[in-house]
């Protein structure tokens, strides 16, 4: 709570920069517009204008101004249009009972979210065996750590249309499994490191108390290992989940992903309507932003009940 | 079926040797420490260079290692080409101005506890979110050359960064600054000498998450429009034109170049926070 | 002398690091009767844990002869026959006491009932009635390092190894355990190892101390007390309790040339 | 009987016969299950086709042939659109009047398989594209939108006639402010949107005949479209899942998409195809391909279709 | 007494908690004369460091007066009048043993050979000579705690304050440290408040020793020393010391209740 305030003004610092920057990024296009619109503007041509400062326009063009922060297709939004129109695709659709309508965001942002979750499950199944399995053998550990960072420096997108045939190939059908594996593929890492070290944090003190009772192998695991790691997981399944929605946004940008986030954002792009883009990006950050505080809520009940202090 | 069954049996093989290595008592040499993950590489190409022609896969769906490495010798100058526009000017230029605008905007921060405490959760939330998302924007603001790719390599790695060194920078612990205070150190003695060396490693961590952001920035970027060279034009290029071994190629340069990079900034880890206990070697 | 628990004959032990080998442990000869009180003192890197984790099973001689209950160390860990407390509690943070008193005998395949049986006896033995559900957090530095001993208590082993188990407390919480663990030990009659630094500790428990001395690890003293099995605090007041303690500070000046 | 269709782009008018088709049960009445995959930026049909993912696919004869030559073999069953759509649109005070203007400009272009018409092109007039010159050209690999027009990043930019120019009109240029040179009035035009299987498909007569009715029924649904265009875009509509379209554009869409199909039966003008390969054999120093092809086209399932 | 080097005079403080306000010192008087060695013991949380602090100037007393010098702590502070010894060694990991020691002169200002100078005369004078490009990690605890205290000496202030500089450390290493700081006290004469929770340690050490006791932090004692200023390690077996301890002892115990 001590951070309220502080965050606020930050916030609003923010708002107020960002209101400041609509007008130079978008006189350009209200004076073209309103150059079309008959009324006069200095330079005359969108060509001579061409050469002129941003700032110098608006010094000479100081009434259309106002109009810079109207436009239909802005190349910086403001906060109110932004915000306007994600209500405008989102609250006023479910208010209409559309909710889950194609039109509507939350419709997109269910898509994404169905596989950004999948991928998670996927990933943090995948970086939590891998790790066991680094734990418990060495050999493993040494032929496959590398690789796992090696694995990161590869970009996904790169790999996201062969990923679609590969995976049609195989039968799998439906386009929400390449993006989950796209978000699997880059949520498993940080999962891996945090359980390996997680696992591996047991002081050699406290596995030689289970020495000293003679414990089996899995009571190690069950009774240390398992346990001490618990708070390594929900650190690293927070940074997994975000990475497993980066995933599945790059993974619905050029995959020919016709529905979610990364979808509208591509679609927004090609029909040239950034308020679309911005929406969608807004959306895509509350969405982030829930999933991670779900998480933290999670850790802060298990850690309690299990008397770690958080 | 006989390049299906040599690979099986070179994957059996290789994991045996790799497993002898492992308990044997050279595991802990250097030669054995790079032997291993080369040779489980290596067994991957095989597996793969077997399945590819055991099963007969097209080459439009995926060309076997060989064709890819053949593919790579006989088009090194465009792989060259694509390298330097969308590595050293895409990715270095954004890293590198990320980077230091990271660090100086956290080092300003810093002074006020205000701004910290404000920026700091918005840092660790901008850090979170999927930021490439804004790839398309950028396009359009800064064109079609490296410029846009290197802005939006810029916006994905300052926030890491960010939020690691002002992490790094509070992370020293009260008796060291005591200590400061004990000798009547102004801010800039106790910056240069105590908080910066100690928020080393955590700079070095944001350094390293980075590296990897900034190859997929600039490669995403391109998707969104670029000049006719470029490593992401030529992946989705190649995708279009069915030259997939060029694609594969492509992708061996990123991972390449990934973990060179990746590499550099470990080992300059390494050479400044050889202190550190993660860095020393009992 | 009782029936001997621990023999050592000889024992050697050399760890193998980077920087060549550490000769740790050279030519130790030490037996401990059923019902001894034996302290290990010397300086840092005298080889006193190693010693103390040989006897445990933890760690294998490179040479000798060692028996506990007239079996290997090996056997011995695996029938567990001690109970072994560490330098730090090391309690599990997860656990609350009375479940961290239940670890070894959740392992060791104890019932419910009986499990429950036993933490209660332990933790009222340590003077903990009434802490069972408190995470170790909770609790004070002594209260944890005594939550730790009746673990080590609990399933009834006949031998107790102690590694500088008040090392991070202070003196005065010392003082009041070291009362409370010969309390213990007269009631229990277990043969104990305790390993510790302090002079004045070693003096007030033992039956026998042990004098240690570095490079390579071996034993240079082997001091029988003279005390009596009843001894109040003030007891460390007594001529004949700062006579031992004189032949202990002696035992240790000797072993070694100071290079810390 | 199961037919997977996967189109070249994103659910619009530009493929409101497929999904007429299957709105009005074209394809149910000649018993067939058709699943329609639309496309979207880094979606080859090639690809997916090689890769098992679909029957049939909507492509760019290009890049069909040009697939045909790395060792894919497509051919083409139908061809539904008759002429081509693709434009270059530029500034007309940027001083651009002819094509020979075009020298030393910066051109926005599509790739992903859809460049090799206008490098067919560039090279018959004898234009580099490696860089601004005397004689040369900037190319800039376009993206989805019409920004880097508007932004005057680029002083062309690719338009289809039923869709981009629309956009550029829509962002509130006048048509007068613009210049544009349509593939087919330079006589560089090459065959859109025809479709495609692999070769290996046709020798199965089960197949073989799946694909008459599916191109039958599809040609039912083209001219239903043509004729119903109102109706037609309606359906598109209902059918796109990004729910980014709007009605506006999509009428009119379909109304520029149906002065392309105009002239068709669904079968190959055999005149077309050589002009198409001519064009894209006469590449200069880089052609598209490379020999005539053969065999790659058949009116073996037309003719089933048609008669 | 000598001249007033250090006076308290009825210092309270008191630290604003979440849990409430914690009277970490009440009415605490004394007065500390130059040259005087004054140690402080106490049972753990009765407000030695919060003392010590204060006279650093690192912690602002909420009553009462206190002037170091004859000036207020803070501008003693920035007069560094005095060296700080803190419980763990807390050298810099990436400075070597010469930098570290160098590190108070880089900031007071000191020319680059001053420095050299320096740091050779009090690494001699712990006894490190030959160890200066030697990091903090490949030194041993006690190596690492003179170090420090070199630190605290490069710079010749007057004061020394200790912190419980060698409770890290063993009994063994303890001893010949407390050695070498009362031969360092004898040569240098300086001022030296002393903080620590062993006895022995305090009684060797001082000329005088300070009593404290918790809840709220306050002295209770105040022992002169009579033993000589010379004195051998064998003077902690003479009945004089021994005289001294049990009076500190009696003052602790009667000081506080245990609950540890
Ligand atoms: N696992 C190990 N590998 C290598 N050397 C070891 C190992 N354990 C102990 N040593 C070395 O063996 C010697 C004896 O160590 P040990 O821990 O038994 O000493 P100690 O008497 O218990 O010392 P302390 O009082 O510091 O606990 C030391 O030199 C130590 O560095
Ligand atoms: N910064 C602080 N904020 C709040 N309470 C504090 C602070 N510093 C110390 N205290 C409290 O003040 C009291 C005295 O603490 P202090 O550290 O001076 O004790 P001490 O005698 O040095 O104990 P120890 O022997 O454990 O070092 C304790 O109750 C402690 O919890
Ligand atoms: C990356 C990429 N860029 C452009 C196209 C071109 N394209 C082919 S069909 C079509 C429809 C016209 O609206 C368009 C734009 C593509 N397929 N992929
Ligand atoms: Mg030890
Ligand atoms: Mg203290």
């Amino acid at each position: 709570m001590r951070a309220a305030l502080p965050v606020l003004t930050v916030l609003a610092a923010i708002l107020l920069l960002w209101y400041l920057a609509v007008a130079p990024m978008n006189i350009r296009g209200a004076l073209d517009l309103a150059e079309r619109s008959g009324r006069a503007v200095t330079p005359e041509t969108p060509l001579a204008r061409q050469d002129v400062s941003v700032w110098r326009l608006m010094a000479q063009n100081p009434g259309q101004i106002a109009a810079a922060y109207e436009l239909d297709r802005p190349r910086l939004p403001t906060p109110q249009q932004v915000g306007g129109e994600l209500w405008k695709t989102t609250g006023e659709m479910a208010l209409r009972g559309r909710a889950m309508s194609k039109r509507s965001l939350i419709y997109h942002a269910a898509v994404t979210l169905r596989s950004t979750l999948w991928g998670f499950v996927l990933g943090t199944a995948l970086g939590i065996l891998g790790a066991v399995a680094i734990v418990y053998s060495r050999v493993v550990d040494m032929s496959l750590m590398p690789w796992a960072i090696i694995s990161q420096t590869i970009p996904i997108v790169a790999l996201a249309p062969m990923i679609i045939v590969l995976s049609s190939q195989l039968g799998i059908e439906g386009r929400g499994v390449p993006k989950a594996i796209i978000a699997a593929y880059l949520c498993y890492f940080p999962v891996l490191v945090g359980m390996v070290k997680g696992l591996r944090a047991p002081a050699p003190s406290q596995l030689d108390l289970l020495q000293t009772y003679s414990a089996s192998g899995l009571q190690v695991f069950l009774k240390l290992r398992l346990p001490s790691s618990v708070p390594y997981l929900f650190t690293s399944l927070k940074i997994g989940i975000a990475a497993s929605l980066v995933g599945t946004i790059v993974g619905e940008l050029p995959t020919g992903a016709i529905s979610g986030l990364g979808a509208r954002i591509l679609i927004g792009d090609q029909f040239g309507t950034p308020l679309a883009i911005w929406a969608a990006l807004l959306a895509a950050a509350l969405m982030a932003g829930a999933l991670v505080t779900l998480l933290d809520l999670l850790q802060r009940i298990t850690l309690k009940r299990m008397g770690m202090q958080a | 079926m006989m390049w299906l069954i040599f690979a099986l049996a070179f994957w059996a093989g290789a994991w045996a040797l790799n497993a002898a290595l492992a308990r044997s008592r050279w595991r802990d040499t250097r030669v054995v420490r790079i032997a291993v993950p080369v040779l489980f590489g290596v067994t991957l190409l095989v597996l793969w260079e077997g399945m590819v022609r055991g099963l007969g896969v097209s080459p439009v769906i995926l060309p076997a290692p060989s064709v890819v490495a053949q593919t790579f010798a006989a088009s090194t100058e465009t792989l060259w080409e694509d390298f330097r526009q969308t590595v050293l000017k895409g990715a270095l230029t954004g890293f590198a101005i990320g980077a230091s605008a990271a660090l100086l905007t956290s080092v300003a921060i810093d002074r006020s506890a205000f701004l910290t405490r404000g920026l700091l959760p918005i840092g660790n939330f901008v850090a979170a979110l999927p930021i490439i998302g804004i790839a398309p924007i950028l396009v359009s603001w800064f064109g079609f050359d490296w410029q846009s790719k290197a802005a939006v390599v810029v916006v994905m790695v300052f926030f890491p960064i960010l939020v690691n060194t002002v992490q790094g920078l509070r992370e020293t612990d009260a008796m060291q600054r005591d200590l400061m205070r004990t000798y009547a150190a102004g801010y800039w003695h106790t910056l240069l000498k105590l908080r910066l060396p100690a928020a080393m490693p955590f700079i070095f961590n944001g350094l390293k998450i980075a590296t990897t952001l900034a190859l997929i920035g600039a490669i995403v970027a391109e998707y969104f429009g670029s000049p006719t060279r470029g490593m992401g034009f030529r992946i989705s290029t190649g995708v279009g034109s069915l030259s997939i071994d060029l694609v594969w190629a492509e992708i061996a340069v990123a991972a390449l170049a990934g973990t060179a990079f990746y590499s550099l900034v470990a080992l300059a880890e390494r050479a400044v926070t050889f202190w550190h206990p993660s860095q020393r070697r009992r | 002398m009782n029936e001997t628990i621990i023999d050592a004959q000889g024992l050697d032990l050399t760890f193998q690091t980077n920087d060549g080998p550490v000769h740790a442990l050279k030519d130790v000869s030490l037996t401990i009767g059923k019902g001894d009180f034996v302290s290990f003192i010397g300086p840092s890197g005298c080889g006193k844990t190693t010693f103390l984790r040989c006897i445990a099973g933890l760690e294998t001689p490179t040479g000798g002869s060692l028996s506990v209950n007239g079996m290997t160390p090996d056997e011995a860990r695996r029938k567990r026959a001690y109970g072994y407390v560490f330098q730090a509690a090391g309690l599990y943070p997860w656990r609350t006491i009375a479940k961290n008193v239940k670890l070894p005998l959740e392992i060791m395949g104890f019932s419910r009932e009986e499990q429950e049986r036993r933490a209660d006896r332990v933790l009222e033995l340590v003077d903990l009635k009434g802490f069972g559900a408190k995470y170790p957090w909770q609790l004070s530095g002594g209260m944890q390092q005594r939550a730790s001993i009746a673990r080590a208590l609990a399933f009834d082993a006949g031998i107790l190894l102690m590694d500088e188990p008040f090392g991070a407390l202070d003196e005065i919480v010392r003082d009041h355990l070291n009362e409370q663990l010969l309390a213990l030990w007269a009631r229990t009659e277990k043969t104990i190892g305790f390993v510790t630094h302090s002079i004045p500790e070693a003096v007030y428990l033992s039956t026998r101390i042990v004098v240690m001395s570095p490079r390579p690890g071996r034993i240079t003293d082997v001091i029988e007390s003279p005390l009596p099995k009843e001894r109040p605090l003030d007891i460390r007041d007594t001529p004949e309790f700062l006579d031992v303690a004189h032949r202990v500070r002696e035992g240790l000046r000797a072993g070694h040339a100071y290079d810390g | 009987d199961e037919v997977t269709l996967q189109l070249k782009w994103v659910t619009q008018a530009q493929f409101a016969g497929y999904y007429v088709a299957e709105d009005q049960g074209f394809y149910d009445e000649e018993g067939l299950d058709v699943t329609i995959l639309p496309g979207g930026p880094d979606i080859a049909p090639t690809q997916v086709i090689a890769g098992g993912g679909a029957d049939v696919v909507v492509e760019w004869m290009p890049a069909a042939l040009a697939a045909r030559e790395k060792g894919l073999p497509l051919v083409n069953i139908a061809q539904p659109f008759k002429s081509s759509g693709m434009m270059l649109t530029c500034w007309k005070d940027a001083g651009i009047e002819t094509p020979d203007d075009l020298k030393n400009r910066t051109l926005g272009v599509w790739f992903f398989g859809n460049e090799f018409p206008f490098m067919s092109w560039m090279s018959s007039m004898g234009i580099s594209t490696d860089g601004k010159g005397e004689n040369g050209v900037e190319v800039l690999k376009q993206g989805f939108n019409v920004d880097p027009l508007l932004q005057r990043q680029a002083d062309c930019i690719s338009t289809m006639t039923y869709n981009e120019y629309w956009q550029v009109i829509d962002a509130g240029v006048n048509p007068d402010e613009l210049v544009t040179f349509k593939y087919e009035d330079q006589g560089v035009a090459t065959l859109e949107d025809g479709l495609y299987v692999l070769e290996g498909n046709l020798d199965d007569a089960a197949f073989a005949d799946k694909m008459a009715r599916f191109v039958r029924a599809s040609m039912k649904g083209w001219k239903y479209a043509e004729e119903n265009p109102e109706e037609a875009a309606m359906i598109v509509l209902d059918n796109d899942q990004t729910g980014a379209q709007t009605e506006k554009h999509q009428k009119r869409m379909m109304g520029e998409v149906a002065k392309l199909t105009a002239g068709s039966n669904g079968a190959l003008d055999p005149a077309d195809y050589q002009r198409t390969v001519d064009t894209l054999l006469a590449g200069g120093s880089d052609p598209v391909i490379t020999k005539e092809p053969e065999g790659a086209w058949t009116h073996a399932i037309t003719d089933a279709a048609l008669n």
